[in-house]
């Protein structure tokens, strides 16, 4: 091989609890490389990155840096040390200034006796590495409150990228950003390779990834399943093969839905009626019995919003969301209208952490189980048991906390709150987001079952074929409108899709 | 905003205040004695310079720590020790200079205590600040034979940083630390950032250990200059069960309130002027015979309540404005 | 397939581990009250071994019904630093109001009125903060400079040092009496056991103090809940300060004054997060009650000086917290 | 979770039975515990205290333990008190009136007697007399000073001005205000501004040319709430020499110092605090102070001792009384050093006014000829002349 690796990874295996988020992955990095990394959420990819950029510990295996054995005590230490990754959420700073955002960890460089700190020098160094990247239009004293997600995004790129940088990680990042945004990513990336450095792109974008990046490695189930270099990615059918390596069996195989059939019953089970609020302006929908309304764009794209405001989440300037005939101004309503709500957030809205699995389940029911002011146990306790039978969820006892399970098990207490309250209108934000394969497979049964059930279900992700698998109508939406609307099709694909998302 | 403007909303509050309270006391006939008028004069300045000295020290060490996200019990009970053993030292040596000294040394050392307690105990800081505050108080009746400092404060020569023009001293001092500390030190601007987001603050490279410690001694010597006032103005008993969190909730209004009044200018110069402010309100109060009694505490409270409900809801008021503006533009 | 068997292995390997980690708070919390018991029982078995039975309960019997209603409030993560001040101000309304119209009559409509005005105190507290976006701090804080000031109005409009109860309300034999107060907190645990673990006040605390937003989006309403939560705690504070008032029938400017403090340190005493939560056990009440009351009588009868009494206890209450509030990893916590 | 319920509720239980059949063995014959519970943690009054009773301990073969009481927060001082007797005292001497009676309610219960000091009892006196002055379970109390009625305190506040202007014909006081505490708690303060205004109406009277004008006594700004005086005072009394405070100087000196008048205006006072001696007399503004003996304790320990061995006075009066007790009424430089030699100050029991011996001589058991008059006569021997 006559490039030497920069990065080396033996036998690396990395457990979350019960999980085992990577088993046995043996990987290298080369200088002048933009390698791609792909794979099903929960494969194992943001792992990888995570452990080598100093985030978190390997359970077992070894690490090389420049030949050397590498263990970083802190994403710092590996920054110092030329590794930096932009992460996937925002991670800014509120209420502080876009140069004390950009320089916070290294004021020591700008202050007399590492104590007397100059502001003015901070600036303007701050400003010099902005208008480097060409983003002038950022002003280096402003408060970062001003900027919007994406700027929040570049400038936090700009904070991790340095001379010293000699591996760069973008886990996700582009999802968040716009076109321009992207450009200037691109740029730096390529001006990276060409610096004979070394980086590694995580994308759920194919297409970006077959135009950016020179290699690429597929992952499933925490393993390595195979590498591409740019010829091979530039073979006609290189896609499928992709796809292929990450699902581990053709697609429409008992993964999504099979049935093409999009009819649904006549009854309206959710109305939105000329619905604005914040930058949503006049948006109505209607949603029947039996039917599966998917919701597509990037994030920051509104879709969330439309998520929330149905069940009654969100203050509406105009307009009605109606069940029926009643109409929902709380979540209250909403649940008490059978309506049931999957936030995208799950372990910070969907999930009491600390607290056990049954008082998860059992909260939303909490209401349907009382007799006068008595709630009884028995009542609770066949109630949860009955769920976590039905959704297999792994764990000793309903007394098990939530914080000791898997992301796949997680969800499922999140589905399964709703189901034991017998809800029939679900709306699932991201329901997959960070659950492995075979969870995925499982959660896109139960919602096959719902919809043939009769249920209703609004389902909003970020991931194109999802929705291509699972709707029967899906609504992409930018800039909080909804650009176009594509029925059920099976030659319906990501491509045609994504250029009404940008 | 202009600068006229922004001087104007500052001095708002204090202006109003002395102009109500010296109508409501022009009103109340208890306000002359032999038909003297006695809320204006001498006295008056004295007063409200004095008390508000006390205040703003007190407040800023607070403020200090709230800024950096943290609701430090154990500020109340740091300067009682403090003060304690400063004012037993001054009573020894007899120099109020060696007394400033000690208690701005002895301040440092204690928060430093505090800030060492919190970092490796790893405690949230509610219950790490309650109990190193039931330490201190139960230090306040061992030390110095549990003797409290009860005479320092009425020696002339002693007490000279309890009165005018001493008192001056210890208080521009403390605002100067704070100032320094939160423009012009690494410290003041990593705790700012960790204060906004602590995760990601770390994630970037800043030490938390390093920064509370160092927080802690700047806050402990502004507690110091703030005992050294205290112990120069009051009879300092040994304190137990947490009732020194109630000396500092007594002085906690100013924060609250500079809060919002900072915004006009900056937090220390809101909480200089609430603290003013709070001061002209007391003294109208003594010239009622109200001072210290019932009606005193509980206009306090709703101070409390008013300001700092202003600040929760700044935002949402802000935003009224902004719509209304937009409105006018619109027609 | 191997994935469940492994999983199944690393359960059972941290099962124990998990157990005490769990359980931790109340571990300790228990541990401590036993040994307190047992000193108590050495240090005291001599002649006035009943009496001083007695007087702990006394003692603990206040602070027990105080943290039982305070448990509501605590479970949802709040705290009220106002209680002292309002069981003052009740106590003394309750002489008042039983003096005026006097007789047994008089004390019962006393103990209605401060009941009705607790519980509005409750609502209020929970309601406002809510409403202001206020944390909960700030407005017990306000409702204590009011009682404060109220207390100290009240009591100079008497032009009495003390006020007495006329109407007496204090069984006049010591047993009976004692008998009374550990009828009285059994009573109200049972009511509070059940409210708390049997019913959707309890449930829902709790839920909200583990995570506002899950509860919220789970379908419990903040104001409500919050509100009735802090209305459990106003009964309490009302029975408590009956009680209190059955003690000495007397009534002062400095009645009360620092509970709110001590029923925190019981409650820390007794297990409960301070950060609320499903971790919340209505039992906190109790054992930190008596280890707390326990602990004051215990270090006096081993004849520790009085002015090293609160070094012990403050020593004693870090160890305890070192035990159990300690987060090992991650960013220092708030 | 549920074990550990189990074993809980097991040690509680088990406790319970033990607390229960638990045998009820006699103490052994060991010295006698008194409580005592003061006023405040510290100060020279309470060190004196201590230092005298310190000095009785071992040939009256007693042990004492002290504890502090809350002015205003009677259900402390009921614990304060349980927590006393739970620490084994056979008899516990106050110096509050809070709660009295429940307090007593607690001795009886545990067979304690209770004894009073510092303080005439004057709320229970008028309200409650049956309750506390009938029970056999309280000996007595001494105030500081006189009680009720028989107190001429503003003759002796007379006296020392006058004798101020003898001392320093130059610049004599031509003009006071004076200051008490509420009447709620001292009832009695009212009366000495009274006195004093008669006595200096006489004065006037007799020589004109030497007047002195006080300011006539204002409910609203001259009673303190237990907080020292605010500052307004000075502009509410313009042009005074000199304040008579019926109350504790150190609710008003510090005042005086942040106001700048120290120097210049004088203070009549009661009581005494640590380091005064520097600002008194000559020295300072300082020139009245009055204080009660620490060694008027002597009269409830006796009782209480008596009652504890189970002997009386042949003379011993049916009920309870409260006695009033001379002073030390400092208020020249002569009077100072002679003060300074009193275990007030010095701390030491053998400056006592009285030897160990001296005590056990009080007692009906330590003496058979002891009296309870003679008992009595001792609290008239503690004045300025008796240090001499």
């Amino acid at each position: 091989m006559e490039k030497e690796p920069i990065i080396e990874v033996r036998h690396m295996v990395k457990n979350f609890g019960p999980t085992r988020a990577l088993r046995d992955v043996d990987v290298s990095f080369y200088r002048g490389e933009i390698r791609g990394l792909v794979g099903e959420n929960g494969s194992g990819k943001s792992t990888i990155t995570s452990i080598v950029a100093g985030m978190q510990k390997a359970t077992s295996g070894e690490m090389f840096y420049k030949g050397e054995p590498w263990n970083p005590a802190s994403m710092v230490d590996a920054q110092l040390h030329g590794i930096s990754m932009v992460l996937q959420e925002a991670n800014t700073i509120p209420n502080c200034t876009v140069a004390e955002n950009i320089f916070a960890g290294r004021f020591n460089e700008f202050a007399k006796a590492n104590s007397f700190l100059s502001m003015k020098k901070v600036n303007a160094a701050a400003q010099k590495l902005l208008d480097s990247f060409g983003l002038q239009r950022i002003k280096a004293t402003d408060n970062i409150n001003q900027y919007g997600f994406e700027d929040r995004k570049l400038i936090e790129i700009v904070r991790c990228v340095s001379d010293e940088t000699e591996v760069f990680v973008v886990d996700e990042t582009t999802t968040a950003l716009s076109h321009e945004g992207r450009q200037i990513l691109y740029k730096l990336i390529h001006r990276l390779k060409d610096e004979n450095k070394s980086v590694i792109f995580i994308s759920h974008d194919m297409d970006e990834i077959l135009e950016q990046c020179t290699d690429l490695t597929v992952l499933r189930d925490g393993e390595i399943k195979g590498h591409l270099n740019r010829a091979e990615m530039d073979e006609p059918d290189s896609v499928k093969k992709i796809r292929f390596l990450m699902v581990g069996r053709e697609i429409g195989d008992a993964y999504y839905r099979e049935d093409y059939d999009s009819s649904h019953l006549p009854e309206v089970a959710l109305k939105l009626d000329h619905v604005s609020f914040g930058p949503i302006k006049d948006f109505s929908l209607e949603l029947h019995k039996g039917e599966i309304i998917g919701f597509g764009g990037l994030s920051g794209c509104g879709m969330h919003e439309i998520g929330r405001a149905a069940f009654g989440l969100e203050k509406l300037s105009e307009g009605k969301v109606t069940c029926g005939d009643r109409e929902i101004k709380s979540c209250l309503d909403a649940i008490e209208n059978g309506i049931g709500y999957i936030s995208k957030n799950r372990d910070t809205e969907a999930l009491i952490l600390e607290g056990s699995i049954a008082e998860n389940i059992v909260l939303p029911s909490v209401n349907a189980l009382s007799h006068g002011t008595f709630v009884s146990p028995k009542a609770e306790k066949q109630l949860a048991d009955g769920e976590i039978e039905n959704f297999r969820i792994k764990c000793n006892s309903g007394k098990q906390w939530v914080n000791t399970l898997s992301g796949g098990n997680k969800q499922k207490v999140s589905f399964s709150k709703w189901t034991a309250k017998k809800s029939d209108v679900l709306i699932m934000d991201c329901p997959t987001r960070g659950v492995d394969i075979g969870v995925k497979q499982f959660m896109y049964h139960v919602i096959d079952e719902m919809k043939k059930q009769g249920k209703s279900i609004i389902l909003i992700s970020e991931e194109l074929a999802e929705l291509i698998g699972m709707a029967d109508k899906i609504l992409i939406m930018k800039d909080f409108e909804v650009t176009h609307e594509f029925k059920r099709d099976p030659k319906l694909s990501e491509t045609d899709i994504i250029e009404y998302m940008i | 905003m202009k600068l006229p403007k922004k001087i104007f909303l500052s001095l708002l509050f204090p202006v109003l205040m002395f102009l109500a309270m010296w109508a409501i006391t022009a009103a109340n006939p208890a306000c002359y004695v032999n038909g003297k008028f006695i809320f204006l004069g001498f006295d008056l300045v004295r007063f409200v310079i004095t008390s508000a000295c006390q205040s703003i020290c007190v407040a800023l060490a607070i403020w200090m720590q709230l800024k950096n996200g943290r609701f430090d019990f154990s500020n109340g009970a740091a300067m009682i020790l403090t003060a304690i053993i400063a004012g037993n030292v001054g009573l020894k040596t007899g120099s109020p200079w060696i007394t400033m000294l000690v208690a701005v040394v002895c301040g440092i050392i204690i928060c430093a205590i505090t800030a060492a307690v919190y970092m490796l105990g790893r405690l949230p800081i509610v219950i790490a600040t309650i109990g190193v505050t039931l330490l201190y108080e139960s230090l306040t009746y061992i030390i110095f034979g549990g003797g409290g400092v009860s005479t320092f404060y009425q020696n002339d020569a002693l007490s000279i940083f309890g009165h005018l023009p001493g008192v001056l001293l210890p208080t521009a001092l403390a605002m100067c630390i704070f100032l320094f500390y939160s423009n012009f030190t690494v410290t003041g601007r990593k705790g700012k950032i960790l204060a906004n987001n602590q995760a990601a603050g770390v994630n970037i490279g800043i030490w938390e250990e390093a920064n509370v410690s160092q927080t802690g001694m700047f806050t402990g010597a502004i507690v110091g200059l703030a005992a050294t006032i205290y112990v120069s103005q009051n009879n300092v008993l040994p304190q137990s069960s947490l009732s020194t969190a109630g000396i500092m909730f007594s002085y906690i209004v100013p924060v609250y309130m500079g809060m919002f009044i900072g915004l006009a200018s900056n937090d220390v110069i809101g909480i200089s002027i609430a603290a003013i402010g709070m001061a002209i309100f007391n003294y109208g109060l003594n010239c009622m015979n109200l001072g210290g009694g019932g009606w005193q505490q509980i206009i306090m409270g709703a101070f409390v309540m008013c300001f700092y409900t202003f600040s929760a809801q700044l935002n949402n008021i802000k935003a009224l404005f902004r719509k209304n503006l937009k409105k006018e533009a619109a027609a | 397939m191997s994935e469940t068997v492994t999983s199944q292995k690393l359960d059972e390997r941290t099962s124990f581990k998990s157990f005490v980690k769990t359980h931790i708070f109340d571990l300790t919390a228990y541990a401590g009250l036993a040994v307190m018991l047992v000193l108590f029982l050495i240090f005291n078995s001599g002649p006035r071994l009943m009496y001083n039975f007695s007087a702990v309960v006394q003692a603990a019997a206040v602070y027990s019904i105080l943290a039982l209603g305070a448990v509501f409030i605590y479970s949802m993560g709040f705290m009220d630093v106002s209680l002292g001040q309002q069981v003052g101000v009740y106590v003394i309304l309750m002489i008042l109001i039983g003096n005026k119209i006097g007789g047994p009559g008089g004390v019962v409509v006393g103990f209605l009125v401060s009941l009705a005005l607790a519980l509005a105190c409750g609502a209020i507290n929970g309601a406002v903060s809510i409403f202001l976006g206020l944390p909960s701090i700030v407005t017990s804080l306000f409702l204590m400079f009011f009682f404060t000031g109220a207390q100290y109005l009240m009591m100079e409009s008497t032009g009495e040092n003390t006020i007495k109860l006329i109407q007496n309300v204090k069984p006049a034999d010591r047993n009976t009496y004692t008998l009374m107060l550990i009828g009285i907190i059994i009573l109200l645990a049972i009511i509070g056991n059940y409210f708390f673990n049997y019913t959707k006040l309890g449930k829902y605390t709790r839920a909200i103090g583990a995570n506002k937003v899950a509860a919220k989006q789970s379908g419990i309403s903040l104001v409500k809940w919050q509100v009735l939560g802090y209305m459990a705690l106003g009964f309490c504070a009302a029975v408590a300060s009956f009680v209190m008032l059955t003690r000495t029938g007397t009534a002062g400017k400095g009645t009360g004054s620092g509970y709110a403090m001590d029923i925190m340190i019981c409650l820390i005493l007794g297990g409960m997060p301070l950060k609320g939560g499903m971790k919340s056990k209505i039992s906190c009440a109790l054992v930190g009650a008596f280890t707390y009351t326990l602990l004051s009588n215990v270090l006096t009868t081993m004849g520790v000086p009085l002015n090293w009494v609160n070094f012990v206890k403050a020593c004693i209450f870090l160890l305890i917290v070192l035990l159990t509030c300690r987060k090992p990893n991650g960013v220092l916590p708030r | 979770m549920k074990s550990t319920k189990k074993i809980l509720a097991l040690v509680l239980t088990l406790a319970l039975v033990f607390a229960l059949a638990a045998p009820t063995a006699s103490a052994k014959a060991r010295a006698v515990k008194i409580g005592v519970g003061l006023y405040q943690d510290s100060g020279a009054a309470v060190s004196g205290v201590k230092a005298y009773l310190a000095s009785l301990e071992d040939t009256l073969n007693v042990k004492f333990a002290y504890t502090v009481l809350s002015t205003n927060d009677e259900a402390l001082n009921v614990t304060k008190v349980q927590e006393l007797i739970a620490a084994g005292c056979d008899g516990i001497i106050i110096t509050m009136d809070g709660g009295t009676e429940a307090i007593l309610q607690e001795c009886a219960d545990a067979g304690v007697y209770l004894g009073g000091y510092l303080c005439d009892f004057d709320t229970s006196f008028r309200t409650n007399y049956d309750k506390v002055f009938k029970n056999e379970f309280f000996v007595g109390t001494v105030a500081d000073g006189g009680c009720g009625d028989e107190l001429k305190r503003g003759y002796d506040f007379f006296d020392s001005v006058i004798e101020y202007n003898e001392r320093t014909p130059d610049a004599p006081i031509r003009h006071v205000a004076m200051t008490t505490f509420p009447a709620f708690a001292f009832p009695y303060q009212q009366n000495f501004v009274a006195q004093f205004v008669e006595k200096v109406e006489e004065y006037n009277a007799a020589n004109p040319d030497k007047a002195i004008e006080v300011d006539p006594f204002n409910e609203e700004t001259d009673i303190l709430m237990f907080r020292p005086m605010d500052s307004t005072y000075f502009t509410k009394h313009p042009g005074i020499d000199a304040i008579v405070s019926m109350c504790a100087g150190s609710f008003v000196y510090p005042t005086m110092v942040s106001a700048g008048v120290s120097d210049t205006m004088k203070l009549f006072a009661s009581g005494y605090n640590d380091g005064d001696d520097a600002i008194f007399g000559s020295k300072g503004a300082y020139q009245q102070e009055i204080v009660c003996a620490n060694e008027s304790i002597t009269y409830p320990l006796v009782l209480l001792l008596n009652k504890i061995n189970g002997v009386e006075f042949p003379d011993q009066p049916a009920e309870a009384e409260r006695k009033s007790c001379s002073t030390f009424i400092i208020n020249s430089d002569e009077d100072l050093e002679l003060f300074k030699n009193s275990v007030y100050l010095t701390f030491n029991g053998e400056d006592a006014l009285f030897s160990p011996e001296d005590v056990l001589n009080l007692t009906a058991y330590g003496n058979p000829d002891a009296t309870y008059a003679g008992l009595c006569e001792i609290l008239d021997h503690m004045t300025i002349e008796d240090l001499k």
